[in-house]
């Protein structure tokens, strides 16, 4: 269960490649927003969720995926989707509202559809995880080893769809893994008003499938913890569920006032930053600074290259609102 | 599209079951999940005989867990596969509408086309046998309100047949509705128009075409179900008083097809809607709109509606046959409109 | 925690009142429905759920509540009814759709609403609980002990609603008590099939509140297990859950083929007959056989009586309809 | 009912918070539940200010938990409690809508009168600022369609607080909608309408009254929320041209107001609907409905329709700003039919 030198490459690139994606969109975010803020201004409209802090989560767990095996993300779903290798131009682009956008502009942020890696994400807490509980089973039907994840938040965990769905994997013995991301809030609730448990690893028993919790953020415990989540579902044993403590370094979304809590709680998640952890890890394990700079520049190329394929593309023709609703 | 018509009957419960397992036989996609389709057969029977013949693997018994299986559905047909699932009673849509409104209908868009969701969602509606309000609607317009799905409500044991074949081969999701009391079960309500010739093989009816089914010059009846069979008792006894009414099975609430309707009020000049979901914001309000503003000039006298007056299903049985639009009512409004 | 005699003759008394009633009403409910059973026909049309055999948890735990306490129950409904005392008259009246019933005919066997003695039930699977969650924190906002008492069945257990509700009471420390009745089915699915763990009092660690198992359907055992939920709950201490193993003599609903159990399972359920094991507590405490009948004779007239009363009332006139839908 | 209206201005957002407020001081019964209502005073700032005022107990923050927490509001009210629960978004309601649908909206009915439920379910709805397919919609007739509930959805500052009041009060159900974009937020599309006179005191807006907000002659602009005040810039256009259009204010969808659009059919003959819903089993549909029912003769005209053409909401900017009716389609189609 130790990490090899390349999968540590692989995750410090990706992480890397995510934070840089969400610092990018921040800014791209807010063009045409001031002075005065408008929400539905500028080249990126709309509500806009970035996960920079939560990338041990999304990378920890896809670093055991193929393409094969099946993803869906909730509202915050870039690092899951950078993480699981969807299409990073075409994803921008979505963003962006493009027509050579994975859902032609149609989707946005919220909604990114890859079926070539199996990713979707949805804009409706906790929904997504009845679709991988339908991955998993069509995987079982069709005779494949394949599984399926599911992220969510801990504010999902409160939701019926989460009990639903984990029961129905468990009586079904299917290849699901549920990542909780918990990131202390749904919104502005911090997780001990909105649930009457302080891991939702308890639940887990409930089911009568096995739980983990990771704790601190930490990347490499995420790997190795997933490494046996994927594993036992590969087998056939059955779903799998995961609660790791991660950090939340922005707003719910971009413009989020946060009057709910205190900017020297961020400070301190800052100090235990997972980059710069796994960076660390790294260097211990004798990278030298110049691959990682390398490993850092190539993937802040791929996100430029992203944006500019983004920002380069035409928006669809009005004609394209009518089309696509049915087959 | 359809082979030869033979002389076997069938009940709608059979008919829709033999579609499902002839497209179960064809292809190893298909399945079927739900409450008690598998030992059970289905409360309405859609799914009789399927468990026997296909196995557990197949034909799955679920937890109530309306949001987790149909939601398994969608992942599933996103997968490539053909699920079949039906909620009991289309009344507990409350527990699973986000996935069938917010993912079912708007996820073959919302990916610029590029995922597909063949995927059929059946469910029992109607009432009239006394199962109170949260046990006997239609609603319709519920669902056909929302793009995104084709809604199609057949009425006879051929229809049940031919749609629900077409529906498993369409790309696209399907709510397919069918009516309790046209199921030709055992233990409801005998009706004759519950039991019909079915043929044996495969043979679809298209998604989306209404159907004349009994041709008129003095007013336009548009039902679907129950109404359209009320509709056609209701025109018999018109024509006894002369008046020969053109009675439309709208079939399909998703594509609409208007040209049928607008043909034969072009023709009658007259219009009567007759609906077993609400009154207000529903079915009727649709044709009726549809016709207001496409054949105005058409119309001869002002459209009637005649539907569930907005209350919810009372139990008691005069007050349930009250509220139903009955062929009594049907035939009445349908002779003042003539008379007006 | 033992149990009064008094208490244990209320008891016996309420479930043979519950069975008579149930008995009743097969053949009630079977008339106008031969020689060609139609559900639609007779004077009592729709479905009918019954409870023969499961006294136990409704007069187990209704023994220790009061008028001011609420009670939400399911689709099989009339055990909870009697157990909390709704007027039989009117209870029984609604089932035959009659005007002088409960809900003016408009509701039925499954929507029995009896304010008086803060009794409802509904005809969806779960949703009753937040219902109980509502009541439980209207009694905490009016600084009211009472509690609130939500029935479901073990196949209820799998639905959203159900996880919802009690996380809900949990975070807010809501005077709730959830009493799972495990009857082994869910209409045709046994609790294997649907259910991801033998047990629903696991479920409870996920809520961080207690859980109780009353096993066998002992009334004796669900009385004392009730007496510590309610006082529990009534004390501000938070929710309960208790699974009772239970069972169910007949159908799911009248008619129902039962293809899916053995006959002989049933035989083996009735050997252990909660009201003749209850009989027999009374007489090993040295209550005399005529003063059992005569509790029996006193509840039997009782039960005749509402039969009675419902028989003769009126049905509602057409006009009814279109009343009601708002104040 | 109003008190003296004075001049101070006040956003949709603090009109309705307003409302709120002077109501929990009147009555210790009235409480507000909902995810973020509570320090963050309600993600459309229905609830600003609240929380400071009147502490957890009575502002509480729930988790994602809608059927559960919709479902204990129901349980509330039955106690006589008058509980304000929040949808955040309208586009959420299929997690919940069992609890609506079969519950809230029911109970009274089945219980026969005898069990009130005096509560408000207030729900943002709307688009226009790209947030795409789930949380974009308005789903005014979804609503509207199902019997036992009063649903509302007012436009003004001024209609916000009084129909909220009216709302609290009223011992029925009541869905309450407003729109996002009509809040008044800092962060949205400052709109001049978003902003207007309210008075101080309390005061009540009746449920159930349509108001005409500006005469006209020549053809009738039904609109509800945005569309209405996109039809009162489209009827100013028009006036350009020397076409005088008469904009009629919905405000509510159950009770629904027909005197006052009937009135204004007979007088101007010709009628446009317009929605921020989806055309097909409408809004649209209903009013076209009840004209063609019962003020045929009156139409000059076919009735035209004007609604998101049955796609769920884009998200990329210029798909959504063309799919959602603007002031240049109404008053292109309103010229239409004055020019037919
Ligand atoms: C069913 C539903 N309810 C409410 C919302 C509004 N909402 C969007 S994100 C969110 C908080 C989610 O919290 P969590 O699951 O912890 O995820 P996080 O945002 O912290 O990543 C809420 C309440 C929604 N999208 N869907
Ligand atoms: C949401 C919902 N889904 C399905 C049904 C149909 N249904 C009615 S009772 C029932 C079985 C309930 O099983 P359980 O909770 O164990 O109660 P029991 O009938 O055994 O008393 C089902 C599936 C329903 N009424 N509501
Ligand atoms: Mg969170
Ligand atoms: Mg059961």
């Amino acid at each position: 269960m130790s990490i090899s030198l390349e999968q540590m490459k692989w995750m410090y690139a990706t992480m890397v490649k995510i934070r840089y994606y969400e610092e990018t969109m921040v800014t791209a975010y807010a063009e045409g927003k001031s002075p005065v803020f408008n929400i539905g201004a500028g080249p990126v409209p709309g509500e806009m969720h970035l996960a920079a802090g939560q990338e041990p989560a999304a990378v920890g767990i896809c670093a055991h995926l193929r393409k094969e095996d099946t993803v869906t993300a909730p509202h915050r779903p870039h690092h899951h989707a950078i993480a699981k290798g969807v299409d990073l131009k075409r994803m921008t682009a979505e963003i962006f509202g493009k027509q050579s956008g994975l859902g032609k502009g149609k989707g946005g942020h919220m909604h990114l559809f890859d079926p070539e890696v199996k990713f979707s994400c949805g804009g409706i807490v906790a929904a997504g995880i009845p679709h991988a509980v339908g991955a998993a089973l069509a995987a079982k039907m069709k005779k494949k080893d394949w599984v399926a994840v599911a992220f969510v938040g801990e504010g999902a965990a409160n939701s019926g769809a989460f009990h639903e769905s984990l029961n129905l994997a468990a009586v079904w013995k299917l290849p699901l893994i549920v990542v909780i991301e918990d990131n202390a809030y749904g919104i502005s609730v911090p997780k001990k008003v909105s649930t009457a448990v302080a891991s939702n690893v308890e639940r887990a028993k409930g089911y009568g499938i096995p739980g983990f919790s990771v704790r601190d953020n930490d990347p490499r415990e995420m790997y190795q913890i997933s490494e046996q989540a994927v594993r036992h579902a590969r087998n056939g044993e059955g779903p799998v569920l995961i609660e790791i403590e991660t950090y939340r370094y922005l707003g719910h979304f971009q413009g989020d006032p946060e009057l709910y809590r205190e900017k020297n709680e961020l400070n301190k998640l800052h100090e235990k930053d997972p980059v710069i952890r796994l960076k660390s890890l790294l260097e211990s394990e004798g990278v030298v600074a110049s691959d990682i700079a390398q490993l850092e520049a190539q993937v802040r190329k791929e996100v430029d290259e992203a944006y500019d394929f983004a920002r380069k593309s035409e928006y669809p023709t009005i004609e394209e609102a009518l089309l696509d609703v049915f087959e | 599209m359809s082979t030869s018509i033979g002389k076997r009957l069938l009940t709608g419960n059979k008919a829709l079951a033999e579609a499902i397992a002839l497209e179960m036989e064809r292809d190893d996609h298909v399945f079927v999940m739900g409450e008690d389709v598998g030992v059970y057969g289905g409360i309405f029977g859609a799914t009789e005989g399927l468990f026997a013949k296909f196995g557990a693997e197949r034909v799955r018994d679920t937890p109530i867990s309306e949001t987790g299986f149909i939601g398994a559905a969608i992942g599933a047909a996103a997968e490539g596969m053909r699920p079949i699932v039906e909620l009991m009673f289309v009344d507990f849509f409350g527990v699973c509408m986000d996935q069938i409104y917010n993912h079912m209908a708007k996820i073959h868009y919302m990916s610029g086309g590029h995922v597909k969701l063949p995927m059929v969602l059946m469910t029992a509606v109607g009432g009239g046998y006394s199962d109170a309000a949260q046990h006997s609607q239609t609603l319709y317009a519920t669902f056909a309100h929302m793009p995104g799905l084709k809604v199609v409500a057949p009425a006879t044991p051929y229809d049940l047949k031919g749609m629900m074949i077409a529906a498993i081969r369409d790309d696209n999701p399907v709510i397919f509705m069918f009516h309790k009391t046209l199921q030709g079960l055992g233990w409801m309500d005998q009706l004759d128009y519950s039991i019909g010739v079915v043929p044996e093989g495969s043979y679809t009816v298209p998604l989306g075409q209404a159907k004349v089914v009994r041709e008129g010059t003095d007013v336009t009846i548009v039902g679907i179900q129950m109404m359209m069979h009320r509709a056609v008792e209701a025109a018999k006894q018109l024509e006894a008083e002369g008046i020969q009414a053109e009675v439309i099975d709208l079939r399909s609430l998703v594509p609409l097809d208007k040209e049928t309707i607008l043909d034969s009020v072009r023709k009658t000049h007259r219009l009567l809607v007759v609906d077993e979901d609400y009154l207000s914001y529903g079915m009727t309000a649709e044709i009726a709109a549809v016709v207001a503003q496409e054949a105005l000039y058409d119309l001869e006298v002002p459209i009637a509606r005649l539907a569930v007056p907005d209350v919810p299903i009372p139990y008691s049985r005069p007050l349930e046959q009250a509220i139903i639009p009955s062929v009594e009512a049907i035939f009445t409004a349908a002779r003042q409109l003539v008379q007006m």
